[in-house]
C-alpha cells in the first residue's frame, strides 16, 4: 500500500508545470481565444519535444510509453494553465486508441506522427455529440457502429458550434464511411471504445482540479490585495470561509482523480473510480468558479479578468462525459446493484 | 397582559364574530366534497376586505387581459440581439419606444410622466405578462427602476418634468455610476470628486460597472462635495450627460461577451446645480433610497422568475430527461419562484398600508439572487454535454438563453450588494447582532 | 388581492402568544418532558377558556366556528413555545373532523366537550403509524378502512414508542370496532379523511416556523452576549450569515405557510399550497435546528440548555406528514402533471 | 527552468524509462478484453515500489483476517448499553479488557505498552474491521487517540511506563479537559490556575464538556501556570485523578439524553511535577499536538465511516424506498466515505514519508464531521415518520442507532475545535489569507 507520485512522474510533472507557466500564460490562452483555431501558436511543438504528445505511445512508435498514473499530474497541469490544445483528445484518447488497435500501416503511421507532433488528431465518441479542434486536426479517430475509423481531415464536413470557452472549437462533424480506413471492429473495438470513454471522462477530471487550482489561487491573491472597508477582503470571514470550502472540494477531488488513474493503470474498478473522479472533479470545479467569481466580484465579471478563461473551461469540461449527476447515478448503479447506467449522458 | 385581560380579549373576539355577517358563501368557498359549508376567514365587520384574498379585481383582470393582448401582438417573433451590444440597443431601444406609445413603458407613473397612474397590483400584473410573454429585457430599467423612484422622492418638480417623460420614452437613455475601482462593496469611500463653481460644480475621477454606459446618453452617481466630510458625509448625487465635455466612456467586455458595462472618466465636467438630486452633501441617503428600489421590489418582479420556471419546465419536458434528481431541481425552482410571488403579495401589502420596507429588502435580494443562479444551473444540467453551446452555435437551445442566464445570474449575488454585504445587514440591522 | 391578516386575527394571535410566554416558558416544557403524560398541568383548561380548543368548531357547538386563516397564526405560536398540549391533534385535526361530520348524538356530545376541554381528542389517520397523547386523550378520532370512528380511551390498546421529543407521546393503538361509533364512511368520509390529512400538514408547518422563530431568537440572543476572543461572537461573520440564513428561510416560509391556511380556507389550490408549506417549512425549521445549534457549540449539545426542547420538536415534526422532499415530490405530480404522488410517507 | 533544461529533463525521463524493466505484468495488470499488452505505471528502476499500489500486502491481509475472525467470534451480539452512560460505560470497560487481552487495544504501539507494533496501515485495517463488525465505541479514545500522542511525543519515561499500558488495558479511564465555561473556541484564553508549591502544583477553575468525565478515573488538560503571561503563554499541560482532594465532578446531560460530559471543578487540588506533561509554561504547544491528533488521523478512522454508508446502504434497501434523490444521497454517502477513504491513504503515506501534517488536518475535520451530518440526514429520511423514534420505542429501527447517530454526528461540526475555526485555519495557514 503506497499513495504516492514516484519523483520521476512529478519531475516530468514538473517540467510540464515550468514550460506552461513560461509559454501559456493567460496571455497565450487569451491570444488563443482570438485566433482562427483557438489554439496557440507553439505550444504544440514544445508539448511534442517533451515527449507528452505520444507520451501513451509505445517505444518502437517513438513514444514513452506511459501508463494514466504516470500522465494523470501532466493533464491538472494542463488544466492549470488552461492550455489551448486538443491535449485530451490527442494524447489522453485517440493515442491511447491507437495503441490499442491492432498494428497496421495506417494505424503506425498516425501513431509516429502523433508522437513527433507532425499529426493532430481528434475523436469522435458515440457518446458525445460534438468533435472539438476538428478544423485544425489533421486526423480524426471516429467511433461509428461500434467500429473504430481513422478519417483525414479532408473527409471531413464541418458545422462549428460556438463554446462558452472560446478556445474549445466544437464541430458537429460529417464524413463518408468510403473515405476512412477502419482501425478496429467488432469485439476488437468495443473494450478499446469502452476505455477510450474512461481515458476521456478521467482526463477531463485531471483537466478540471487544475483548473479550480488555478481559480481558486487566483481568489486567494485577490482577496490578499483587494481592499474594502480599509482592509483586504481577504480577511472578512466570508471570503475567508468561501474560498476555504472551495479548496477543500478540490482538495478531496485530487486524491480521488489519482485513485481513477490507478484504475485505469491497472484496469481494476474502473467504473466506479472513474466516476469519483468526475463527480468530485466536476463540482469542485464549478463550486470553484463560482466562489473565485463572488470573490472577485464585478471585475471578475468581465473578460478583461483572466478569471473567466479557466471559469468558462470549467463549466463546459464539468458537462463534457457525463456531469457529477450521471456518473453519481453510474457508481449507484454498482454500488447498490440496482440496473444499467443511463444510456443519455 | 394577565389572565383577566386574556379573557376579556377573547370576549370581545367572539363578540366581533358573532356581529359579523356570517356565511357570503361564494362558490370559491366551498370545501368541494366535503358536504360542510365552509366559513370565511374571520374579518372585522366594518371592512369586509381587510383580509387575505388573493383574488385580482375584475379592473385588474381586465387590465391583464389587457396587456397580454398588446404584448402577443407586438412582441417581436424572433429574440432581438442582445440589449447589451451596440446594435442590440438599437433595436432595443425601437421596441422600448413602442412600449411607450401603448403606454406600458412604466404603468405605475402618474399619466403626465409617460405613465397611466397604475396601482403596485397592476405593476406586478403587468411585469407577469411581459416576462410571460418573453419579451425583450428592458434597456431602459437604470432609469426608470434606479432613477426615477429617486427622482419622484427627492427630484423638485422641475426635474421630474424635464426627465421622467423622456426616460419612459427612451428618447433618453440613462447609466448608472455607483461603484469606482477602490469602491465596490465599500460604496461609501468613494473618491470621484466636485468641486463648487459658479451655477454648479466640476467633476472628476472614475465610475466604473456603468451598465450599458457605452450606448446611453446620461449617466447618475455620487460625488464627493465636501472633502472634509468622512465617509457617508459630503457626497451629493449628480446627473451627468455622457457626452459633456471632459467624460470618456470606455466600454468594459462581460462575460458573456457583451459590452455590458463602461468605465465613465470625469476630467473637470461642468454641471449644472439643477443636475444634483436632492440636497447638497446629501447624496448618501438620496442613493440609499435607491439601492433599496434596486434590492427590494422594483427591479426583480416575481414575473420575472415565474417565467424562468415555465421555461424551465418546458426545457425539462422537452428534454426527455428522467432524472429524478433534476426533476427534483425543477419542483424546487417553480416554487422557489411562487415562494417570492407569495412574499411580494406581502411586501406589497405591507408597503399599500403605508409600511416602509427597509433592511428586510436585503433578505429579498439575497433570496432572488441565489434562486436564479440554481435555477439556471438545473438548466445547464438538463441540456448536459449542449450546455456549453452559446448563441451563436446552430444546435444550441433555446438560442442559448439558457447559458447566457447562467452568465447573467451569476452576476447576481454580486451587484446591488453583493449577498454578503446583504447577509451582514440582515444579521446586524435585521436581526440586531453586534456590529463590534 | 391583499395579503395580510386582520386586527382581529391578530389580536387573538397576540392573546395567545402572551399568554403562552407568561403560562409556557421553557421551564413548563421542561417538565411536560418529565410528566406522566408529556404535557404541562394547567395549560389545557387555559386554552379551553380562551377559546381556543373549539376555535374551529360552529357556535352551536361552543366553538368559534374559525377557519384555518384565524387559527393559523395560533399553532405558529404554539411552536414558538413548543407547547406540550396535543393542540394540531384536538384543534387542528380532530375538531374540524367533527365539525365536517354529520350531527349526531355521539358526535355533538364530544364535539362540544371538546371546546369546553372536557374532551381531549387525538387522532389517528391511516398515513401516520403513531398516534400522540393516546394515554392522557378521553378520544380517539380514527380512520380505519375509510370510515371515521369515535373510540372513548377506555377502549384502545397502547404501545409506546418513544420520541426523540418526550413531550410528544407516541403510541402505537389498536382498538375494537365493536366498541367503536362510525360517525361517517363511505362518499361522505374519504373528503372529510383527505382534509384532515392537509389540516395536520398546514399546522405542523405553522408550529414549525414557530419553533424556527424561537430557535433563531435564542442563537441570536446567544451570540449578542457569548464573548471568545474578546468580543461577542455575533460579530464574527461566519456566526452572522449563519444566522442570516436560518432566519431568511424561515421568513420565506412563513408567507408560503399563510397562503397554504388561505388555500384550506378557500378550497383552492389545497395540495400544491399545503405541500409549499410543509416543504419550506421543514427544511427552514431544520436549518435553524443545526444552524443554533452550531452557534452555541458545546453548551447547545447539553439538555441543560432549552434549545433541544425546539430542536427535537423541530426534527419530529419535520417528518410527520411527510418531509420536504415527499411534499416537493407531490407538487411535482401537480405541477408536472406525471403521475400520482407517492403512497409511503 | 529553461528550454533547455526541460528536454534535459525529458532526456533523463527517457533514458529511465529505457532502463526500467519492462512488462512485468501480472495477471491483474492486463486491460481485460483490450487485447493490449499493459504497461505499470512508471517506476524509477531503483525502487520498484515507489509508486502508487493500493494492494494490501499477503502480511496485511494476515493481519485483517485475524482481526475480522477475533472480533466475528468476540464481538457481543446484543449492542451494548451506551458507553455515555453509567451502566453502559462498565460494560463497554469489561469488552475494553478483553480487547486489551486479545492485543487489539492500542495495536500501533509499541508492544512494551501493550500494543502490537503494528504499522500505521495495519491500524487502518484494525479500524476498518472495527467499525464493519460494528464492535462497541471505545470509551478509552480520550486516553489512547488524544492523550497518548502527547505522551509518546512529551512524556518522560517513566510517565510512558507508568500511564500507557493501564490506559491501554482500560484499567485506568481518562477524560479530557480542554474547555472552560468561557473558553471554548477561544482556548488560548483559559483561567483555571495552577500555582507552585512545594513538589508540585495547587490547581483551581473548572473545566467543562469532559467527556465521560463523570465515569472515568483520570482527567488531563492545560492550567494556567504564569499569570502574567498572556493567552498562549504560560499555560501547563496536567493530568489529574478524578477522585483526588478538592476535585468535584458533575455530570452535564448530553442532547441524547447521556451523561455523556461532565463539569469538573478544581479547588486547590495538589498535582505533584510527576504529572506535567512537557516543560512548564509549554502546554500551549503540547496541547496542539494532541489537538491535531484529534482533528487528524487518529480519530476519526476512514473505517468509520465506511462501515456508517454500508448501514446506510442496508438501511435504504432494506426501506424499500425508491426515492431517486434519497438514492442519490446514499450513493453520494457511499462515496463520500471512499474519498475521505482515499486521501487518508494519501495522508499516511506522506506521514510514512517522513512529513508532517499540520493545518491540513482541518480540511479533514470539516469534511468528515460534514459528511457524517449528512449521511445520518439521509438515513432520517429514509426511516421518515419512525425517525423520530428513539432507542426505547420498540418500534424504532436499528435501536434508534441512526437516530442517536444523528445526534453525536451534530457534536461533530462544534467539538475538536469548531468548523468555524477550522475554516480560518485553512483561510489563513494553508491558503495564506492575511488574518488582519
Amino acid at each position: 500500500m503506497r499513495f504516492a507520485f514516484t519523483d520521476d512522474q512529478l519531475l516530468f510533472r514538473d517540467a510540464v508545470r515550468d514550460m506552461l507557466k513560461k509559454e501559456c500564460p493567460p496571455g497565450v490562452v487569451r491570444a488563443a481565444w482570438e485566433s482562427d483555431n483557438g489554439r496557440s501558436a507553439k505550444l504544440w511543438s514544445q508539448l511534442a519535444e517533451m515527449g507528452v504528445l505520444g507520451a501513451a505511445a509505445p517505444e518502437s512508435m517513438g513514444g514513452l510509453e506511459m501508463a494514466p498514473l504516470d500522465t494523470v499530474l501532466l493533464f491538472e497541469e494542463f488544466g492549470r494553465a488552461a492550455l489551448p490544445e486538443p491535449v485530451l483528445e490527442h494524447m489522453g484518447v485517440a493515442v491511447p486508441i491507437l495503441t490499442a488497435c491492432p498494428p497496421s500501416p495506417a494505424r503506425d503511421a498516425v501513431l509516429r506522427d502523433a508522437c513527433t507532433g507532425a499529426a493532430t488528431l481528434t475523436v469522435a465518441l458515440s457518446a458525445t455529440p460534438h468533435v472539438l479542434y476538428a478544423d485544425s486536426a489533421t486526423h480524426l479517430i471516429a467511433e461509428r457502429d461500434g467500429a473504430i475509423y481513422l478519417v483525414a481531415a479532408g473527409a471531413l464536413g464541418l458545422t462549428p458550434q460556438q463554446s462558452v470557452d472560446r478556445s474549445r472549437r466544437l464541430f458537429t462533424v460529417t464524413f463518408d464511411i468510403g473515405e476512412a480506413t477502419v482501425l478496429a471492429e467488432g469485439e476488437d473495438a468495443a473494450p478499446i471504445l469502452a476505455a477510450a470513454f474512461e481515458h476521456a471522462t478521467l482526463y477531463s477530471s485531471a483537466i478540471l482540479t487544475g483548473l479550480a487550482s488555478t481559480m481558486i489561487d487566483m481568489g486567494v491573491e485577490y482577496a490578499s490585495t483587494r481592499k474594502q472597508f480599509g482592509k483586504a477582503i481577504g480577511t472578512f470571514q466570508a471570503v475567508q470561509h468561501k474560498l476555504a470550502d472551495a479548496f477543500l472540494a478540490n482538495q478531496f477531488a485530487r486524491p480521488v482523480v489519482y485513485k481513477g488513474a490507478y484504475a485505469l493503470t491497472h484496469d481494476t474498478d474502473v467504473h466506479t473510480s472513474v466516476s469519483m473522479a468526475k463527480a468530485y472533479a466536476s463540482d469542485a470545479a464549478i463550486a470553484a468558479s463560482e466562489s473565485v467569481l463572488q470573490t472577485h466580484g464585478a471585475i471578475g465579471y468581465t473578460t478583461e479578468c483572466d478569471l473567466h478563461l479557466f471559469m468558462k473551461r470549467a463549466w463546459a469540461l464539468a458537462r463534457a462525459f457525463g456531469n457529477s449527476k450521471w456518473h453519481r447515478n453510474r457508481i449507484g448503479h454498482h454500488v447498490l446493484d440496482d440496473g444499467p447506467a443511463d444510456a443519455r449522458l | 397582559m394577565s389572565a383577566a385581560d386574556q379573557r376579556r380579549a377573547c370576549a370581545k373576539l367572539k363578540h366581533v364574530l358573532v356581529e359579523r355577517p356570517r356565511r357570503s358563501n361564494g362558490p370559491d368557498q366551498q370545501v368541494a366534497g366535503t358536504g360542510a359549508s365552509r366559513r370565511t376567514a374571520l374579518r372585522p365587520h366594518n371592512d369586509p376586505g381587510n383580509t387575505v384574498d388573493l383574488n385580482w379585481s375584475d379592473s385588474e383582470e381586465r387590465f391583464r387581459s389587457e396587456v397580454r393582448a398588446w404584448l402577443a401582438a407586438n412582441v417581436p417573433t424572433e429574440p432581438l440581439p442582445s440589449g447589451d451590444s451596440r446594435e442590440g440597443f438599437a433595436a432595443h431601444i425601437e421596441w422600448e419606444k413602442k412600449l411607450f406609445a401603448a403606454g406600458y413603458a412604466a404603468v405605475s407613473w402618474p399619466e403626465e410622466y409617460g405613465g397611466r397612474g397604475s396601482s403596485l397590483w397592476e405593476w406586478l400584473i403587468f411585469e407577469e405578462e411581459y416576462y410571460r410573454a418573453n419579451a425583450p429585457n428592458r434597456v431602459t430599467q437604470n432609469g426608470i427602476f434606479l432613477l426615477a423612484p429617486t427622482l419622484f422622492e427627492y427630484g423638485t418638480d422641475e426635474q421630474k418634468r424635464r426627465i421622467l417623460k423622456p426616460m419612459a420614452a427612451a428618447e433618453v437613455t440613462w447609466a448608472q455610476g455607483w461603484s469606482e475601482p477602490n469602491s465596490g462593496s465599500d460604496l461609501a469611500s468613494l473618491q470621484s470628486r466636485a468641486v463648487r463653481v459658479d451655477g454648479g460644480w466640476r467633476l472628476s475621477g472614475q465610475k466604473t460597472w456603468c451598465t450599458r454606459g457605452s450606448f446611453c446618453d446620461m449617466v447618475f452617481g455620487l460625488f464627493r462635495s465636501d472633502p472634509d466630510a468622512q465617509r457617508h458625509s459630503g457626497l451629493t448625487y449628480f446627473m451627468v450627460p455622457l457626452d459633456a465635455e471632459g467624460v470618456t466612456v470606455r466600454a468594459v467586455e462581460r462575460l458573456d461577451g457583451d459590452e455590458g458595462f463602461a468605465e465613465v472618466f470625469f476630467e473637470d465636467v461642468f454641471v449644472p446645480d439643477t443636475d444634483i438630486i436632492g440636497e447638497v452633501n446629501n447624496g448618501w441617503k438620496v442613493a440609499m433610497a435607491t439601492a433599496s428600489s434596486e434590492r427590494g421590489l422594483s427591479l426583480r418582479s416575481p414575473g420575472r422568475f415565474m417565467a424562468t420556471a415555465t421555461r424551465l419546465i418546458d426545457l425539462y419536458r422537452r428534454s426527455g430527461c428522467s432524472d429524478a434528481r433534476i426533476r427534483d431541481e425543477v419542483i424546487r425552482a417553480w416554487m422557489d419562484a411562487q415562494a417570492y410571488n407569495i412574499t411580494t403579495l406581502q411586501t406589497v401589502t405591507r408597503m399599500l398600508d403605508g409600511q416602509t420596507i427597509t433592511a428586510e429588502s436585503s433578505l429579498t435580494k439575497i433570496f432572488w439572487s441565489d434562486m436564479d443562479v440554481r435555477t439556471h444551473k438545473t438548466a445547464l444540467d438538463i441540456l448536459a454535454l449542449s450546455g456549453e453551446l452559446d448563441e451563436e452555435a446552430p444546435a444550441a437551445d433555446s438560442g442559448g438563453a439558457w447559458l447566457k442566464g447562467y452568465q447573467f445570474a451569476l452576476a447576481g449575488p454580486i451587484y446591488a450588494g453583493t449577498n454578503e454585504i446583504q447577509r451582514n445587514v440582515v444579521a446586524t440591522r435585521v436581526l440586531g447582532l453586534p456590529r463590534k
